[in-house]
């Protein structure tokens, strides 16, 4: 089981996702450099966190363009799982593998805190090993992470489940006040209709050893570890 | 001949003007005297601080680099080191809060990667005018200021992937017209490897890779030592802009370029930029060097010799790289998106030769530019306010009459009330490092692939160095250092930042002195050297000074990082203990001097802050850090701004929901009727509040008492609410979350949604 | 050639920053400001020979990086032009497998 | 009445923003966009009787609100009225009591 860590200029997560899969749950990893062309083989790509090329003009936006995307679409068209964190999911709804889109937080600053995200949907490689309705406890670090899409797709997420992950309180109750940034129904994270790659604000990649505050972020990379176990990528 | 109007713009006096037409034994060039003017500015030469630095402790046996070089650097064992300094960006911040701060943040983040080592931490500490108008409202003028300065070094430190774990912020009406921003940064290296700001090897290729060299602030050098006026809004065009994803890339090149053996030595461009850079390098190698400006990378049109050595453009590194090995680092550049250019080579003449298109624009030897610069001994006075100001009178005030009330205002106090609103901005958990969240403590950050975790904290108060310069000094060092201890880590290192009005001034310079020497007593009796730190100096606007601020950055080192410490309870039926003395009475030393509570109950700043025993402090801390390590202790918090009360409370808050009732011996100190205030509010150091578990607790207090640090079981923890008795009486009592409402909104409760001038770009 | 790009929130996307700035100028007695709205502009230098091609390009570049078409629409002018057009959505880049 | 205040960094100010797009247009074969500067656009509606009313009012709170004296400038549109007047440099703002 190997996961490819995507470099962009300006991601600064990628040695904690490198991190969490390689130390904490002791798989392979290895980091693909934008310019690369293909994902050396790889059973899962995450797209990190941090702000690649940073964040000028629109977060994620100079980035969709690297070499690197071709081979992720072309891994993700295959079926492949893809996780995009952060500015990692910015990266993916400005490349049109993810549908919607993300605004400034509704109070206009960066906000950096543990929130709590409700597991909405156990059926996509990232979110397998969780329970439906399992709350997590997961840190949130961006300025920009107000998720937003016409109504009409909104309401095509939630009818297809593609609403994975959801904003809530500690008790999993949804509500205004467990909402840090003003996302839309409260959407943490989504999937795409094929429900192989997934997109989220939180970071679970922060969140796998209690020595951070949390552990609970390692179902996330747990469930793709599972899933590719299963189809025999041990 | 020179005239006279070119160099009183130069800021130079006609004694430095003489001096250096010896040095060059003829007139100066207009580059040469630009180039003169920025490296004998107070900022570039510390002309008036020097020989007072002398005076700090730099040695140690862990220390591997003390002051000198672009950072400090001491041993942490597992063959690494922990490089750190501290900076001050405070008038840049004043002109223009977002970028001034932004750009300060870049700038010690540079100092510590020049240093070879990958910064972790960031730390940072602020000062304002008083944030509360009196009238229960706010001060727009520094929630403007306040606003801009976060989001700057929010907008940087987050961009490039460093977190912001701690630091301090406070409000006093003496830096109204000029705020304090100032910012320190930790890395770690290879102790083996690290980089040296060094030219050597003559014939060695010299590179300078990064921004492009624009007309930035130029004379910002001269500036940031030139009283503040009206006039400076002429110097606005000065403002700099950062770029944190051009430094994420210099960061990530330079790092892998280090890895390698190519290069000799490594400086980043800041004050003065390419002018300091080159002498200073070469001055260390013992060389001179020999560039051609026409080669730098310029961003705008018509650049003259003269701005293009004086432009303070940022995110530029200056490299000096071994023969034959060039084509090497270029590649790691280039990978990088960078283009690093050869702009000249390293001689043997110990001359500075600055070039244009071949031609000889300046030619100076750089030992003596760079070391030769005149020092000061400036005269001092003792202050005219000072003995007024020491003098407190307490019958002349009323006693509050329900301390309960007292001690929530105390809570919401600004300097003490909870700093969410700042730090939740600052990205304090990238790199999966951060075992101690800001807001708890001293901030604590992990070694990974070792089980060590250092432990970091900045501190200082103005008011008690306005009240007493020394002991102003001597507290800072302590209470740095306590909080690193609080967290269980052992106190190895320190920085310092040293923050003062114009020093042409004898009382001001007669501040800075003293201060300095109270931070050397301090350092000595501890053990801590000094490894680093940064003058800054004419921090005045129209004529007002700052209070005197000496800002210390410990650094401590924690062998087990499971073992880590914070102020928080953890859980209800725990053993209170009060480390160190319950009652203070010596006179003078009941710490209302200069209090929180003297400023908030009766609008005073006045007497003098409790001086520290270092005998006492220093068993304290070992004490602490002994317990902490043979897992005694549960949780530890020093008693700072608000006393024993508020340090009580604040083990509460957060700890979700665990309260406390102790008991305290008193009432403290003579019979005036402010026993109880003196118990609950005095801030006299050396005092540690801990939990332990019940079956430890005797154990902890044989410890202390071998230790000779008086220790008493003054409670318990658990129930819903703070309550403090002394002698037995209840004087203060007030459910938890009542307590909590009052310390997370007194700061945060002055801030509207971001104001446009002060969001990001 | 110089050419400017307005890139501004769709009218159906919620512009907070906007609505910040209408009630910070309310509360400095700037009442008759009903509402803001907040874009972005850019201006390019374009190598082109005539105002078409530059606007041709602008618009291209604006299409695929500037603007966003989820949340953005777009309007491009250029010096030495007739009156500016009216705003564009961007191509739809969106795919929905 | 609708106004349109464009603020800009002064042309001395270095704009990283900018750089970084035009390197990237480069890289996507947009070699021939030769520079790029990024500014703010507010779109502001305000009540006001007559066009010249309306941009008083616009100026004003650029001045005071939109932009940031110390490094932008600021031009004023309004819609209904002649060609847009040459930029201003907001006045030096309020120092500290
Ligand atoms: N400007 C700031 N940035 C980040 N963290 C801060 C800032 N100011 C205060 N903090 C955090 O809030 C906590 C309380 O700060 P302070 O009152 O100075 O503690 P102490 O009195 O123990 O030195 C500390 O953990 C500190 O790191
Ligand atoms: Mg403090």
């Amino acid at each position: 089981m190997k996961f490819a860590i995507v470099q962009f200029p300006g991601s600064n997560c990628d040695h904690d996702a490198y991190h969490a899969a390689r130390h904490v749950l002791g798989r392979q990893a290895e980091f693909v450099w934008h310019k690369d062309a293909d994902l050396g083989g790889a059973d899962a790509v995450v797209l990190p966190g941090g702000f690649s090329y940073g964040d000028y003009l629109r977060t994620g936006a100079i980035a969709r363009f690297s070499p690197v995307m071709g081979a992720v679409r072309e891994f993700a068209d295959a079926g492949g799982p893809v996780i995009g964190i952060c500015n990692g999911f910015q990266v993916l709804l400005e490349a049109g593998l993810l549908e919607g889109a993300l605004l400034r937080n509704r109070r206009l600053k960066f906000l950096c805190r543990h929130v709590h995200v409700r597991v909405e949907q156990t059926d996509t490689p990232f979110s397998g090993a969780a329970s439906a309705g399992q709350v997590l406890r997961l840190p949130i670090a961006h300025g920009e992470g107000s998720y937003h899409a016409a109504p009409e797709t909104v309401d095509a997420l939630e009818a297809n489940r593609q609403v994975v992950f959801r904003y809530c309180e500690a008790d999993g109750t949804v509500t205004d006040a467990g909402n840090p940034n003003g996302s839309l129904r409260a959407i943490a994270g989504v999937c795409n209709r094929r429900r192989n790659v997934v997109g989220l604000m939180p970071h679970p990649e922060r969140a796998c050893e209690s020595a951070l505050g949390s552990g609970d972020g390692r179902v996330v990379l747990e469930s793709v570890v599972a899933a590719m176990t299963a189809t025999g990528a041990a | 001949m020179t005239d006279q109007a070119a160099i009183d713009a130069h800021g130079l006096s006609a004694d430095e003007y003489r001096r250096l037409v010896e040095i060059l034994g003829r007139e100066p060039t207009s580059t040469e005297l630009g180039i003169f003017s920025v490296m004998w500015s107070e900022h570039c030469s510390y002309k008036s601080s020097r020989r007072h630095l002398r005076r700090l402790p730099t040695e140690g046996p862990r220390v591997l680099q003390g002051p000198g070089e672009n950072a400090g650097a001491v041993d942490i064992g597992d063959g690494l080191a922990a490089v750190f300094k501290i900076e001050s960006h405070n008038h840049p911040s004043f002109i223009e809060p977002y970028q001034g701060a932004a750009t300060g943040v870049g700038g010690i983040i540079r100092d510590i990667f020049t240093m070879g080592a990958r910064p972790i931490a960031l730390l940072d500490s602020l000062r304002f005018g008083e944030i509360e108008d009196g009238r229960g409202g706010t001060r727009a003028e520094t929630v403007r200021l306040v606003d801009g300065v976060v989001a700057g070094i929010a907008g940087y430190g987050n961009s490039i992937g460093i977190p912001t774990v701690g630091g301090e912020a406070a409000f006093e009406p003496g830096y109204a017209g000029n705020p304090l921003v100032n910012v320190f940064c930790l890395g770690v290296a290879k102790a083996g490897r690290l980089a040296k700001g060094v030219a050597s090897g003559a014939g060695n290729p010299v590179y300078y890779v990064g921004a492009r060299t624009g007309r930035d602030g130029i004379h910002g050098a001269t500036m940031a030592s030139a009283e503040f006026d009206e006039q400076s809004a002429d110097n606005r065009p000065a403002v700099q802009v950062g770029d944190p994803f051009m430094e994420k890339l210099l960061l990530e090149a330079c790092l892998e370029v280090m890895e390698t053996d190519a290069l000799v030595g490594i400086q980043d461009m800041g004050a003065a930029g390419l002018t300091c850079s080159t002498c200073e390098m070469a001055a260390r190698g013992g060389t001179g060097i020999d560039i051609d400006v026409s080669r730098v990378p310029q961003r705008e049109t018509g650049m003259t010799p003269y701005e293009i050595m004086l432009s303070e453009s940022q995110e530029r590194m200056l490299l000096v790289v071994r023969r034959g090995r060039g084509a090497e680092v270029e590649r790691v550049f280039d990978k990088w998106d960078l283009h690093a250019v050869r702009i000249g080579e390293v001689t043997g003449g110990g001359l500075l030769r600055v070039r244009d298109r071949g031609r000889v624009v300046a030619e100076i030897p750089n030992r003596e530019l760079a070391d030769a610069a005149p020092l000061y001994d400036r005269p001092t006075r003792y202050p005219a306010y000072l003995d007024e100001a020491q003098r407190l009178d307490l019958s002349a005030l009323d006693v509050p009459p329900d301390p309960t009330r007292t001690w929530l205002d105390l809570l919401a106090a600004p300097v003490i009330a909870s700093k969410r609103w700042i730090y939740r901005q600052y990205d304090h958990m990238v790199r999966t490092n951060t075992v101690a969240l800001p807001g708890l403590g001293a901030a604590v950050v992990r070694i990974k692939g070792t089980g060590r975790a250092l432990a970091m904290s900045v501190d200082g108060n103005g008011r008690y160095a306005w009240l007493d310069p020394r002991e102003g000094g001597r507290l800072a060092v302590a209470e740095a250092a306590r909080n690193v201890a609080c967290a269980g880590a052992e106190p190895i290192g320190a920085t310092n930042c040293l923050n003062f009005g114009n020093p042409e001034r004898p009382e001001i310079m007669w501040q800075f002195v003293e201060a300095v020497d109270g931070i050397a007593e301090a350092c000595r009796a501890l053990g801590i050297p000094i490894t680093g730190g940064n003058v800054s100096l004419y921090n005045e606007t129209d004529g007002q000074a700052i209070d005197p601020t000496p800002v210390l950055g410990v650094v401590g080192v924690l062998d087990d990082a499971a073992r880590v410490l914070t102020r928080l309870f953890p859980e209800a039926g725990l053993d209170v203990v009060l480390l160190g003395d319950a009652a203070p009475v010596a006179a003078g030393a009941d710490g209302l001097g200069g209090s929180e509570y003297l400023k908030r109950a009766h609008g005073l700043v006045r007497g003098r802050p409790a001086p520290v025993d270092f005998d006492r402090e220093r068993a304290l801390q070992r004490l602490v850090v002994d317990a902490a390590r043979r897992g005694m202790v549960c949780s530890a918090h020093d008693c700072a701004e608000g006393g024993l009360a508020v340090a009580l409370a604040e083990c509460c808050i957060e700890s979700g929901g665990v309260g406390a009732r102790v008991d305290l011996p008193g009432p403290a100190g003579p019979d005036d009727g402010f026993g109880v205030v003196r118990t609950l509010f005095g801030e006299s150091p050396s005092r540690i509040i801990v939990s332990a578990a019940p079956a430890g607790r005797d154990g902890l207090l044989a410890l202390a008492r071998d230790r000779g640090v008086p220790a008493a079981a003054i409670g318990r923890t658990g129930g819903g609410r703070v309550t403090v008795s002394v002698a037995g009486e209840v004087v203060a009592d007030a459910a938890l979350n009542t307590a909590e409402r009052a310390w997370a909104t007194g700061l945060a409760r002055h801030f509207e949604p971001a104001a446009v001038r002060g969001s990001a770009p | 050639m110089r050419a400017g790009v307005f890139v501004t929130l769709k009218p159906s996307v919620f512009d907070p920053q906007g609505r910040t700035i209408v009630a910070a100028l309310g509360s400095m007695g700037y009442g008759s400001v009903r509402d803001v709205r907040q874009g972005k502009y850019f201006e390019l230098e374009i190598d082109a020979e005539t105002p078409e091609a530059a606007r041709a390009l602008a618009t291209e570049v604006a299409d695929r990086l500037l603007a966003n078409p989820v949340i953005e629409s777009y309007r491009v002018e250029v010096d030495g032009e007739g009156p500016p057009a009216p705003p564009v959505e961007p191509g739809r880049r969106v795919r929905v497998d």
